[in-house]
């Protein structure tokens, strides 16, 4: 087969995961895929210009759907890669555990001058959910004017770590990768849209393997690797 | 224009304009420092100020973090001693967006300060001018072409400002979402395009009051020249 | 003493130096191109660093290598004219002009604005740019910026070089009238033999 | 450093000298336009070089993409025509860099332009010398300053490009991702610390060895100066 | 006819004419500071665009403003010194002086560099900057320079104001031989009636 392998665009936040699948890929003797990490919006506008990839991995659904709109995928090929939960963290210290109900008092917990570190609230996928599962449990009004809104999950992560924010919300993958960090309680899924990483090949794509190496990360093999870095499975409950 | 884009504009006048304001008088030392003196460590304070341009935006930003956080160095001691901290404040903005500024400006102010000709100095010294008058009378409006180009270049830069701002004191409507953490925003979501082009515009009607304003201010300055070829 | 002057300095590879002392209130430097005249006046004003000696005006102590005294130019009290007039070109010719007088206390000045564009017959050039001047213009302005600084000692620089004789005159009549009423004494260099004669004072042959 | 680290520098390297080859020129034209001619619409132009400096990068990124996208006019001519394409291509982050660095640039060469006497000029012509040759022996020397921090300003830009880039031609491993590209990948693994910190300082080396090497330069057109106060 | 000018240009809100026709081989330029002198050397030298008028020398039209002539500066075969000497900062002497040497056809040339370091006495500075130059000592490098591209007419502006007397006398006898063996015209301004009358030629008074 060719030397390189397929040329996957992937949201930020499934780095990880997608490096070890591609090296598990590789290693059962396929070329190696090349992977390009950036925020799911710059992706998607590199699709709609006309960018030579094989497959997207999109953090959002919106997006998808607008490719989609544009005749830009292949219909048939879209499915849900993984699921995320969206989990509240805090600075490492005791042990906390919050039950994140409706009613919950966060305003109390960020205290007089706290802020409540998110990912931009309009607009990046994690901001969106975050806001939608904080409005479900009532607490919007409360913390609205009270957040420290970052450019992606990442950014909120690190004002955590930093003791910036006392308070912050981030995916469950997140939360594990920075020691510094606390999952101090898990939003009800209920409490927002689910959190789905879809996938899906270009229409445009020519690389014979794009195919296989998107069956392979839907395949148990694939999932586990995702599963092991604190995703959820794509299908079920 | 919705009001609170309105607002937007008016938030980054004010953090890009406090920006330079501080900004300025820094850069304008630090030009004097590489231009006029031989300063063992000239050659890596240059390199330092070369940082913010060098580094990525965020990396910048998160050196701001770690330094002016509330767990930073200096943030720590400006809360302590002065309960002042710019974290989560237009003034953490206006300090990210003069950081990012700075290494143009004083490049720009360097070059105009090496091309003053020194004799001149001399002169208005024998005059009986001090050297703080010389450097007011002579020095300086020497090389208020550096000065005013490095404004612009500043402004213009502070204006654009963004991976820092948003990176060190987030994306807090009112407080420091600037005109590029709106337009980021809607850049995000499928369909923002109008937005965007909408403040793009915007910031760029900005920059280029700021180069009329130069142009003018530097045309006067030089007065009438030469008639010659 | 007038003047009391010894100076030794090295400068592209040319050893400099220079001795008088006189009670002559005029001093006239003549020697070849590039025998040193434009650096001694360098010295004396202090925009040049002697390698030794001393400059003493009126008694006055202005640099002394041996004690480590070195009057800042701005305290040195000298009207110089550089060979190039070296005008500000940021600024008008009255401001030129000014530029000493302003910093001048009222009491030391001795010549008002009307009197130096009359005098050097420049009082249709105070709006002009330097950059617009003809060479004799721009030597007659340099003149008078030195000249309304109040100086207590002049240091011209062939400051007639490219004056037409009638401008010449008028000056050199000027020229004597500051050594005689005001009791100026100048340091002046030129190449023209008369216009040495003419001032009188002590003739110091260099190179 | 890893050996791909060492391959992350090697082709920051290439993109940045490529984005300086390119813009160096436009620059100076630029640069030679805004300082030596009256053209009618200077002002706008000026104001359309300062874009990039204005814009939030990732804005910057997005019209290249819509300019040189394959469905975008001059990507689609450029792919029609030569069959070339610089989407996800190296050439396209040095077109990316190239773009970011220019305004800081062209500002440096017209400061020095405009601070050449011009009367240089016109007795070189007298000697003899065709307004080309005036051009390469009298004024290029003379605004070498301004060329030279020009260089070492766009390459710190180039190097340090970040949000146009990944907008533009994205983050792919040995084709466009640069250092800061790098840095930000590094940034989104646990423990990604010390990958960043080693790039970033590989960064501020590279820009002090430029620096260096300007300054070196300057030093040596400049020769031996006065030996004045 | 060695020369027919006649022009006429404002400058500085002052009309400055001149108007000559000779078989004169030198031109000596008179009149007081400011009167048009360097202006009209400008024009002739084709660095300031005159209102109207034209410049012949030696048969051949320099500029016609009614017959739309105008040889750029490069095509008129001028040497021209400067009255500052305007030498190129950023290169040596020797530099300067060959800068018009290297772009004439050897054949034009009638001065080597030897000679011309040798008749200005600036065998010494071949490897200096001008800035370390003194006033005379830039002065006849810029002499050279203009020589050393054999020029087919000389346009002096001051050129001897800073020099000594014995400097001065070498460099007038080295102009006269010019004027004599080359039969190149020459354009002169000074301020000196001795040397006007040395070099002969027609007097233009201007102002
Ligand atoms: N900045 C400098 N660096 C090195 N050498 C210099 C510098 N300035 C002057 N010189 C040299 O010092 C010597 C004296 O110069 P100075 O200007 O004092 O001469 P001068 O007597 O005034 O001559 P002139 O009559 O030509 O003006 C000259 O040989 C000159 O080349
Ligand atoms: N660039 C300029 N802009 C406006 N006016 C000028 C300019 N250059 C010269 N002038 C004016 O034109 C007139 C003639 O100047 P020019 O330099 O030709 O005089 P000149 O006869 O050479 O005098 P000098 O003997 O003092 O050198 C002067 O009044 C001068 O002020
Ligand atoms: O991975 Mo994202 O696009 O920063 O939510
Ligand atoms: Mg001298
Ligand atoms: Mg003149």
């Amino acid at each position: 087969g060719p030397e390189a392998g397929p040329m996957v665009l992937a949201a930020a936040s499934m780095q990880e995961g997608l490096e070890q699948a591609a090296d598990a890929w590789a290693a059962q003797g396929h070329a190696r895929p090349v992977l390009s990490f950036a925020a799911t919006s710059a992706l998607a506008r590199q699709v709609e210009a006309g960018a030579p990839a094989g497959l997207l991995v999109s953090a959002d659904e919106a997006w998808m759907d607008e490719l989609a709109g544009q005749g830009l995928i292949v219909p048939a090929s879209r499915r849900i890669l993984a699921r995320n939960r969206l989990v509240l963290v805090a600075p490492a210290g005791p042990a906390v555990d919050l039950y994140l109900t409706s009613g919950v008092d966060l305003a109390g917990l960020l205290g007089a001058d706290g802020r409540l570190a998110i990912a931009e609230p309009d607009s990046v996928p994690a901001g969106r959910y975050g806001k939608a599962a904080l409005t479900a449990l009532g607490a919007w009004p409360q913390v609205a004017d009270r957040l420290a809104v970052a450019d992606s999950v990442r950014g909120a992560l690190a004002l955590v770590a930093r003791g910036e924010a006392p308070l912050g919300l981030v995916y469950a993958t997140d939360a594990r990768t920075e020691p510094r960090v606390q999952v101090v309680g898990t939003f009800p899924a209920a409490s927002h849209p689910p959190v789905r990483y879809p996938m899906a090949q270009l229409a445009r794509s020519t690389h014979p393997d794009t195919a296989a190496f998107a069956d392979f990360l839907a395949a148990p093999e694939g999932q586990a690797i995702l599963l092991r870095l604190g995703f959820a499975r794509a299908e079920g409950p | 224009m919705s009001p609170a884009e309105w607002a937007v504009v008016a938030l980054s006048l004010k953090v890009s304009l406090l920006a330079i304001a501080l900004t300025l008088p820094l850069a304008f030392a630090l030009a004097w420092v590489l231009a006029r003196t031989r300063l063992p460590g000239r050659v890596l304070l240059d390199a330092l100020v070369h940082l913010p341009l060098v580094l990525p935006p965020v990396v910048t930003g998160w050196l701001l973090l770690l330094a002016f956080g509330r767990n930073g160095p200096v943030g720590g001691w400006l809360e302590a001693t002065f309960g002042i901290s710019v974290m989560f404040r237009w003034t953490g903005a206006a300090l990210a967006a003069g950081i990012m500024a700075l290494p143009l400006m004083v490049r720009a102010i360097r070059l105009s300060l090496e091309a003053v000709d020194r004799r001149l100095e001399g002169v208005a010294r024998t005059l009986g001018a001090r050297p703080w008058w010389v450097f007011t009378t002579i020095t300086l409006p020497l090389c208020l072409p550096g000065v005013l180009a490095a404004t612009v270049l500043g402004l213009a830069r502070s204006l654009g400002e963004f991976g820092a701002t948003i990176t060190f004191v987030s994306n807090i409507p009112g407080e420091t979402r600037t005109l590029p953490l709106a337009i980021y925003t809607a850049l995000q979501v499928p369909g923002g395009e109008q937005a965007v082009t909408r403040l793009a515009l915007v910031s760029v009607a900005l920059s280029l009051a700021a180069l009329l304003a130069s142009e003018w201010l530097t045309r006067r300055q030089r007065g009438r020249g030469s008639d010659g070829l | 003493m007038a003047f009391d002057v010894d100076l030794a300095v090295a400068r592209g590879g040319r050893q400099i130096a220079v001795r008088f002392e006189t009670q002559a209130r005029v001093v006239s430097l003549f020697g070849p191109s590039g025998a040193g005249k434009t650096s001694v006046l360098d010295m004396v004003a202090g925009l040049l660093r002697p390698a030794a000696g001393h400059v003493r005006v009126d008694g006055e102590t202005l640099f002394d290598a041996a004690q480590g005294i070195a009057l800042p130019p701005e305290r040195r009290g000298v009207g110089y004219v550089p060979q190039d007039a070296r005008l500000f070109p940021h600024m008008n010719v009255r401001d030129n002009l000014l530029y000493g007088w302003r910093l001048t206390a009222p009491a030391r000045r001795w010549l008002a604005l009307e009197e130096a564009l009359d005098l050097l017959g420049i009082g249709h050039l105070p709006d002009r740019r330097p950059a617009t001047l003809s060479g004799g213009e721009a030597q007659r302005v340099a003149l008078g910026r030195a000249l309304l600084a109040g100086p207590r000692v002049l240091l011209l620089d062939e400051p007639l070089a490219s004056l037409d004789r009638a401008r010449r005159e008028e000056i050199m009549a000027m020229l004597e009238r500051i050594r005689d009423d005001l009791k100026i004494p100048i340091i002046h260099v030129s190449h023209d033999r008369a216009e040495v004669d003419r001032l009188g004072g002590l003739v110091v042959e260099m190179g």
